[in-house]
């Protein structure tokens, strides 16, 4: 049984619909990665999964259970966590702060999830008492996925975690998120360095105009030209 | 033919404690026109608009919804100076009403060119700030300190009092204004403590900042003696502070020269279940009684004619009419004889400008009230 | 030393006490401006409303009181809070929850939030009628300590002392709470950013009601403790408002520490403003040459002024820190 | 009726202009309506001859040169960087030489003052005619307006909002205690009219005209006021309203604009007040009173559609009527409420049940509002993005 | 070629942040100059202080030789300086179009009284204005978005319409903050080959945040890299890609630079 699966789903902002029937299915220890033009829907496609706006029609069942239009602070305790593409950070509230509120539907201790993101992020430790809003850009993206790890979810959603980071960041994401997944985590995100994404990506999605233009694993779907050309940036010099 | 009758008053604002039972007194009147046989073969009634007493223009609207709307033969109210003069100039001269404020004392009433259609049953403040000034010095206060609520009551109050006083030989230590509304005044008697005065006259409203200024003096032990204008007069100030705390307080009270019909009208008042000795209470009851003779006198609703017909029905000679006799009255303008309405706050005799002679009565406190000593001559 | 006696009764002692008044308010209107984001002006009836909770209980359970050796109205104020508690929350859900639904801006929430203190103004004069009263039952006694020291005394009262320790705590208290707990933090999580709050699992609900209850709770326990130094009017509260703002934006919004620092600040302007400096130099009279003459009145201004004073200083504050003494949030 | 409210219609499309162009909180603009009132008694206001027979205007001519030349030492001063004066010394001297032009001011004027409120009341006017006095109260509130704007314009809108009501309040404090100028509390009365008085001309015929002076304002403000909203001034100022940063960045200069916006507002602002005040015929420094008005026409921009001229308009005319009718309404429904308890359980009203009513006038319009906007929580005609197709 | 950017030993301090460290680099007029180094350098600082949204807390920057230290931003932006932003900073309540219409400087019709009174001459300018934002919109593929909410739109979305503004206008230097994150990399070619033009064709100098390698090989020349709030180095990219300096503090052992 797929650990996450988005049926058809339908939906916008109070206007003209967004999404015109996305589907998306993961298994429990997949990495799943949605790649397409911009204003394709990609990261609206996160939020309606996420409770952030209203699904008019179609499915979400999480884990055998229907969660379509559930509230974000609930899905939380379903072991969902979700790192939005802008407006990550609490702009006032200390490093440290950010990431406890990360864990704030713990009950039990998390300070070693803290250092554990510390350790992952080196730059966050000597700013954990500095207001998230003063970061620049690429640490906030790192508080901003720190946040998300904080419950241990059992479903990571990422929208673009990898924008604004260094090279050496954006390796050191790729890697984490493939140590997560191993250790039995569904991985779901949105990525434009969609090579490397779709590279260790079990599952791949192109979104476009809100709808599913192809589905496949991340190496079919490299390795489709169309996709290639339409989607990835083209032509065989980048490959 | 039915005949109607506005009141203006600060319903909603700095006096908004003061305005109900004036308003009162002035329906007993009505009350007393209608039991004892109607005006005009018809009912006198009395419609009310809420003039706020600061705001110039809500009351030169309430005005004029009165004069143009409800059609209103004359109008009482309003109740304080700035909006008297405002719902003057801008409703009642215009529209050609009759308008009798009941209580406001400003000076600057007498100069509004008003085509004699602008009339008080009050007495202006300048003549009670003389009359305190009198009382102060004769009790043997020579020096005071004055602290007035900043408006044209208070300003004109003071410096009566003020040139007064020092005219008699005293000395004024301090002469300030306050905002009314504070919380605290702590700051303001500190100043006025500083002067070195003993005693201290508050021009202040009872409900407003008048009773936080008592209170914060005698807390602080800064002033051993107070006095007060009219404004200061309720029995809610010696309630508010407690009993035997204000025992000496001196007040003044505008109106009621013991005429027979300040006496009557106590009882009037008492029957109607209404306080007798409210500020400015009899001075509405007069006002409104005033007008329906005026009217009857002018035999018709209509306007043209009533301010003459008014200063005739208040003004001697004539046969005297007290307050409650509108039948009597209504007999004797019938006959076409000539009348005289001496008042529950007095003879109501109309200068040239439609003010009134002051009467101006001495206030003590004692026990759980005030008291009242006597005329001031 | 009478002369500094009588600069410690008007200027340290007075300016104290209506600072901590206006403090008192400042907190609570600080924390729904920086919680909430916008400026709630029924803050002063609110407040008003406590203290008349206050009186109610008191015709109630008029003895209590003098049981413990406090005023009733004091010792019943815990309960007067939560009543108010209540009440603030109940607001929220009828006014400013439809509108936080519908995602209004914040001038919005302030023009409704004008809009329910116009009626909580008429419902508290339909209910409680224009006059003064006392919150005081017959059996209690207002205690006013004269501490003499030589001549003059030095004058406090126990309601004042009563106000100053709860403002003290209550500002405190406060600010421990968001600094320090979990529900604090999640509240100006909240007020960060509404959205990355929800999907970090925190109840936007459940932050607004508890923000509702804290606000309304401190505003009865300052319109109680005003309404026992002073007295209760309808309108009491409704008039320092104006300052109670100004406190709250000059310490800096969100900062209850802010609301202190701007509640003093403007209390102490106001005594120092109109404050009469001769009475200080005269001691010295014998000291000074012949030529110099010691003024009757030597203040900064007349009376009549002394509400442009705090302004004045206002402003100079906010030029010197745009954002208040305590760093405040901006709004955007 | 109308005449006022059309007048606040002119106030509101000034608050409009600051608010919904610029997102300037402007809480201080009764402070500009008071100066801009007082201009026009001061221009339009019959001349007082014992005071231009007196002492007065000289000695006031002494403070007021006084005055010039400490301002200017204190400008000057304030300048001395320029020199080479270290920064420090520089405030320190500013603030000295300050403190000695308020001082020596005070002193010269207080005799003055004295001497003219004994024997002239004050000053008087000069007799102009009104409209001339109208123009006056605008440019001065505009003046105002650009120096509170020096002053405020960097602080953000909270701020700015209290710094505002500050300097406002400044303003109507000294207008309502200095009576050799303004005669304070003893209010001046009754102000000139631009057309006929009613006893002229008879009540409805000059009101018309008044009013038709007024509608003829709206219309022409309304029409400039759109072309300019229209063009890419009004895009730039939505632009610096959304972002100030990124506006900056594109080269608008944000505080030079903001404040144009402040001073245009505030003359628009002037202009309504002068003629409010002019048209209830009583210049009364306290009616000013610093909430409600203040509220009353936040209310009537915010809830006609803050950024829509029509909107503010509209808001104004509605809200007015809202605040007019409030009275009657509260009676009615008291009344009945009344009968109706009576009937059914034979309650005995209370005696004040009625003044109670009159109170509950404010309930009424509170109530109004929160229900207008909660069902148009834009406003009634909302701000329209502005499309190209 | 001579400099048009000089910025001599900048410091940028925030309380006990020392976010820009005595940095001196300079930009050559015409060039693309890359500015890459890893997070939180002080790059985006640099690009700050350049573009007067703040001044230096100490050293001098000169534009065209012109010393600029601590004139406003827009006062730069009337020197022929643009810059775009990190973190998008639109204009969220203009649509889409109106948010690129809005970039030209000294239109007649932002001055009120012209506005007002000369609606001929204002309506003209405005049809020209009007027409270049709608060629624009098309290069970003906007167009199906013009009249939406600028707030509205996507991320990526934000960062075009960022990218937008530069064609707006005919500055002299563009200051580009990593507009390449969050666009799409077909998209990104193209606008690549439309910073290219512009610098060929018409002599724009261009300075260029970005952490996007294939875009830097691509782009710039000569690439500059901070670290640690000063420059660290400086050269063509294929001589940094190999600094071994360089590789331990930006590179890393990605895989993104692996894929080369
Ligand atoms: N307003 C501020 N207050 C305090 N520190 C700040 C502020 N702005 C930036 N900093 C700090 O200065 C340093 C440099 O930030 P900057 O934004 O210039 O980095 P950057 O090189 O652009 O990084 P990135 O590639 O992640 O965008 C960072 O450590 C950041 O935390
Ligand atoms: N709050 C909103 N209201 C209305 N429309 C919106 C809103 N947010 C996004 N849109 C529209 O929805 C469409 C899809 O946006 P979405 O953010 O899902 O794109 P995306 O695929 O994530 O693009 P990108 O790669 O640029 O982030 C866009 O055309 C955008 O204009
Ligand atoms: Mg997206
Ligand atoms: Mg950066």
């Amino acid at each position: 049984m797929p650990l996450l699966e988005m049926t058809n789903i339908h939906g916008g902002y109070g206007g003209a619909n967004i999404l015109n029937g996305v589907s998306i299915a993961i298994e429990a220890n997949q990495i799943g990665v949605i790649v397409g033009p911009n204003g394709a829907g990609k990261s609206t496609t996160l939020k309606a999964l996420f409770g952030l706006l209203t699904v008019s029609e179609g499915s979400i069942v999480f884990d055998g259970k229907t969660v379509t239009n559930m509230a974000p602070e609930k899905l939380v305790l379903q072991g969902l966590s979700y790192v939005p593409q802008e407006f990550n950070v609490f702009p006032t509230m200390s490093v440290e702060e950010n990431l406890e509120m990360g864990a704030y539907v713990r009950r039990d201790s998390f300070r070693h999830l803290i250092d554990q993101v510390y350790d992952y992020f080196p730059p966050l430790k000597d700013k954990r008492r500095q207001p998230a809003g003063e970061l620049s850009g690429g640490q906030r993206q790192m508080v901003a996925i720190g946040r998300a790890l904080m419950t241990e979810p059992r479903l990571l959603l990422l929208d673009e975690p990898t924008a604004g980071l260094s090279p050496r960041y954006m390796g050191e994401i790729f890697d984490r998120i493939i140590a997560v997944n191993k250790a039995g985590v569904g991985i779901l995100m949105v990525e434009q360095n969609a090579r490397q994404a779709l590279a260790l990506a079990h599952r791949g999605f192109v979104l476009a105009g809100g709808q599913n233009r192809f589905t496949g694993t991340g190496a079919e779907l490299l390795a489709d030209p169309e996709v290639a050309k339409s989607f990835l940036g083209g032509g065989a010099d980048h490959a | 033919e039915d005949v109607k009758l506005g009141f203006l008053g600060g319903f909603t604002g700095p006096i908004e404690s003061l305005v109900p039972p004036i308003f009162d007194a002035a329906k007993l009147a009505v009350d007393h026109v209608n039991a004892q046989g109607g005006i005009l073969g018809g009912q006198l009634s009395i419609v009310s608009a809420d003039s706020t007493c600061i705001d110039a223009t809500a009351a030169s609207n309430a005005a004029d919804r009165m004069v143009n709307a409800e059609k209103v033969t004359a109008l009482v109210g309003p109740l304080c100076s700035g909006e008297t003069i405002a719902a003057a100039n801008s409703a009642a001269i215009p529209g050609g009403v009759v308008i009798v404020s009941p209580s406001a004392t400003s000076p600057a009433v007498t100069s509004v060119d008003d085509n004699d259609l602008l009339f008080r049953t009050t007495p202006s403040d300048a003549y009670s700030g003389e009359v305190l000034a009198k009382i102060l010095k004769a009790k043997g206060h020579d020096t005071i300190a004055v602290t007035y609520v900043n408006n044209d009551y208070g300003k004109g109050y003071a410096d009566a009092l003020k040139s007064s006083f020092e005219a008699l030989g005293g000395t004024v230590a301090a002469n300030e204004a306050h905002e009314d509304g504070k919380a605290d005044y702590r700051a303001e008697i500190g100043s006025l403590a500083s002067s070195g005065a003993d005693m201290l006259v508050v021009l202040a409203y009872v409900d407003g900042s008048g009773q936080t200024i008592v209170r914060q003096a005698l807390e602080s032990g800064d002033f051993a003696n107070f006095a007060g204008g009219d404004g200061m007069v309720g029995d809610s100030l010696v309630t508010a502070i407690g009993e035997g705390k204000l025992d000496g307080f001196i007040g003044t009270k505008i109106g009621r020269s013991e005429t027979p019909g300040t006496a009557l009208y106590a009882d009037l008042a008492q029957a109607g279940g209404i306080d007798p000795n409210a500020s400015f209470g009899p001075q509405s009851y007069d006002a409104a009684f005033l007008l329906a003779l005026a009217i009857q006198k002018n035999g018709s609703a209509d306007r043209a004619g009533l301010s003459a017909a008014l200063r005739e029905v208040a003004s001697a000679p004539g046969e005297p009419i007290y307050p409650g006799e509108w039948e009597k009255a209504k007999k004797l303008i019938a006959e076409g004889a000539d009348i005289n309405y001496e008042g529950a706050s007095g003879a109501l005799e109309f200068d040239e400008a439609g003010d009134v002679p002051g009467v101006i009565i001495e206030m003590v406190v004692e026990g759980s009230g005030f008291k009242e000593v006597g005329e001031v001559k | 030393m009478n002369e500094l006696v009588f600069f410690l009764n008007k200027v340290v002692i007075a300016g104290l006490i209506i600072g901590s008044v206006y403090a008192l308010g400042a907190v609570g209107v600080t924390l729904i401006f920086g919680i909430l984001r916008f400026a709630h002006f029924p803050h002063g009836d609110m407040m008003t409303a406590g203290a008349f909770v206050a009186l109610v209980l008191l015709w109630m359970f008029p003895g209590v009181g003098a049981a413990v050796g406090l005023p009733t109205a004091f010792v019943l104020m815990p309960i007067a809070m939560a009543v108010t508690a209540l009440l603030a929350v109940g607001l929220d859900r009828m006014f400013y929850r439809p509108m936080r639904k519908s995602g209004v801006k914040p001038v919005v929430m302030v023009m409704t939030s004008i809009g329910v203190m116009l009626m909580m103004q008429g419902l508290l004069r339909l209910f409680a009628g224009t006059g003064t009263r006392q919150l005081y039952a017959d059996t209690d006694d207002k205690d006013i300590y004269r501490i003499p020291l030589g001549g003059r005394d030095l004058v406090i009262t126990e309601p004042q002392l009563m106000l100053f320790a709860t403002t003290i705590v209550a500002v405190v208290a406060l600010h421990m709470f968001l600094t320090r707990s979990r529900m604090g933090k999640a509240m100006r999580a909240v007020s960060d950013n509404p959205d990355l709050a929800r999907v970090s699992g925190i109840s936007i609900d459940h932050v607004v009601r508890t923000t509702w209850l804290i606000a309304g709770a401190l505003a009865a326990a300052g319109g109680t403790l005003l309404a026992l130094d002073v007295t209760l009017k309808p309108d009491l509260s409704y008039n320092i408002i104006l300052p109670i703002f100004a406190a709250a934006i000059v310490g800096g919004v969100g900062q209850p520490y802010g609301a202190i620092a701007g509640g003093l600040l403007v209390g102490f302007s106001e005594t120092l403003a109109v404050f009469n400096w001769s009475v200080l130099l005269r001691p010295m009279r014998p000291y000074l040459p012949e030529f110099i003459e010691i003024p009757a009145k030597l203040a900064f201004v007349p009376t009549e002024y002394k509400i442009v004073v705090p302004f004045f200083i206002l402003i100079a504050v906010l030029i010197w820190r745009p954002t208040g003494l305590f760093k405040g949030r901006v709004n955007n | 009726m109308l005449v006022e409210a059309s007048c606040y219609a002119i106030i509101a499309l000034g608050l409009t202009i600051q608010w919904g162009y610029a997102g300037l909180f402007n809480v201080g603009l009764m402070g500009f309506v008071a100066i801009a009132a007082f201009t026009t008694v001061l221009i339009s206001y019959p001349v007082n001859d014992v005071f231009w027979s007196g002492d007065g205007p000289w000695m006031l001519g002494q403070a007021a040169l006084t005055l010039a030349i400490g301002v200017a030492i204190t400008l000057l001063l304030s300048r001395s960087t320029r020199i080479g004066v270290p920064k420090g010394l520089r405030t320190a001297l500013t603030l000295v030489a300050a403190a000695i032009t308020y001082l020596a001011v005070q002193g010269q004027l207080d005799p003055a003052a004295t001497l003219i409120e004994r024997e002239a009341g004050f000053i008087g006017g000069f007799g102009l005619p009104v409209w001339m006095g109208w123009a006056a109260g605008g440019v001065v509130a505009g003046l105002l307006g650009w120096a509170m704007g020096r002053i405020t314009l960097g602080l953000r809108a909270d701020y700015m909002a209290i710094a505002t009501l500050g300097i406002a309040e400044i303003v109507k404090a000294f207008l309502k205690n200095a009576d050799w100028l303004t005669r304070g509390t003893l209010t001046v009365s009754p102000l000139p009219w631009p057309v006929p008085t009613p006893q002229e001309l008879g009540f409805v015929a000059s009101r018309s005209a008044y009013l038709a002076v007024t509608a003829v304002m709206i219309v022409v403000l309304y029409v400039l006021l759109e072309r300019a909203w229209h063009s890419p001034w009004g895009r730039m100022m939505r632009a610096i309203r959304d972002n100030e940063v990124s506006a900056a960045a594109m080269g608008k200069d944000i505080n030079r604009r903001r404040l144009e916006m402040f001073v245009v507002g505030n003359f628009i602002i002037g202009l309504g007040g002068a003629a409010l005040i002019t048209f209830t015929t009583i210049f009364d420094p306290s009616s000013f009173a610093p909430l409600n008005h203040t509220f009353l026409i936040w209310v009537m921009v915010i809830l006609g559609g803050a950024g829509n001229n029509l909107g503010a308009i509209f808001g104004a005319l509605l809200v007015y009527v809202i605040w007019i009718m409030s009275e009657p309404v509260a009676i009615f429904l008291f009344t009945n409420a009344e009968q109706l308890g009576e009937r059914l359980f034979g309650w005995e009203a209370p005696a004040d049940l009625y003044t109670r009513a009159l109170q509950m006038r404010v309930f009424v319009i509170g109530l109004t509002i929160t229900l207008v906007l909660r069902f148009a929580p834009k406003g009634l005609l909302p701000e329209k993005v502005v499309k190209y197709d | 070629m001579p400099t048009i950017i000089d910025v001599q030993d900048v410091s940028k301090r925030f309380g006990n942040v020392l976010a820009v460290d005595h940095c001196s680099l300079s930009v050559e007029k015409g060039s693309i100059t890359g500015l890459i180094g890893p997070n939180g350098a002080g790059k985006t600082t640099l690009f700050n202080m350049v573009a007067g949204a703040f001044p230096p807390s100490s050293g001098r920057i000169l534009l065209d030789g012109e010393d600029v230290t601590g004139l406003k931003a827009h006062e730069l932006f009337g020197r022929g300086l643009l810059r775009t932003f990190q973190i998008a900073q639109d204009f969220s309540n203009m649509t889409a179009i109106e948010n690129l219409m809005m970039v030209p400087a000294g239109q007649a019709g932002e001055n009120l009284f012209s506005a007002c009174f000369r609606r001929g001459a204002v309506l003209r300018e405005e049809a020209e204005v009007r027409r270049r934002a709608e060629e624009v919109i098309d290069v970003i593929r906007l167009e199906h978005v013009k009249n939406e909410r600028a707030g509205n739109l996507s991320g990526g979305q934000k960062k075009l319409l960022e990218l937008g503004r530069v064609m707006m206008t005919k500055p002299r230097v563009v200051l580009l903050d990593e507009i390449a994150a969050g666009v799409n990399r077909t998209l990104l070619n193209d606008l690549a080959a439309v910073v290219q033009r512009l610098n060929r064709e018409e002599g724009l100098t261009f300075f260029v945040i970005e952490h996007d390698m294939d875009l830097i090989a691509r782009l710039c020349d000569p690439v500059i890299v901070m670290a640690a709030g000063s420059v660290m180095m400086q050269g063509p990219m294929s001589q940094i890609r190999n600094d071994p300096e360089v590789i331990e503090a930006y590179f890393g052992g990605s895989p993104a630079v692996e894929a080369h």
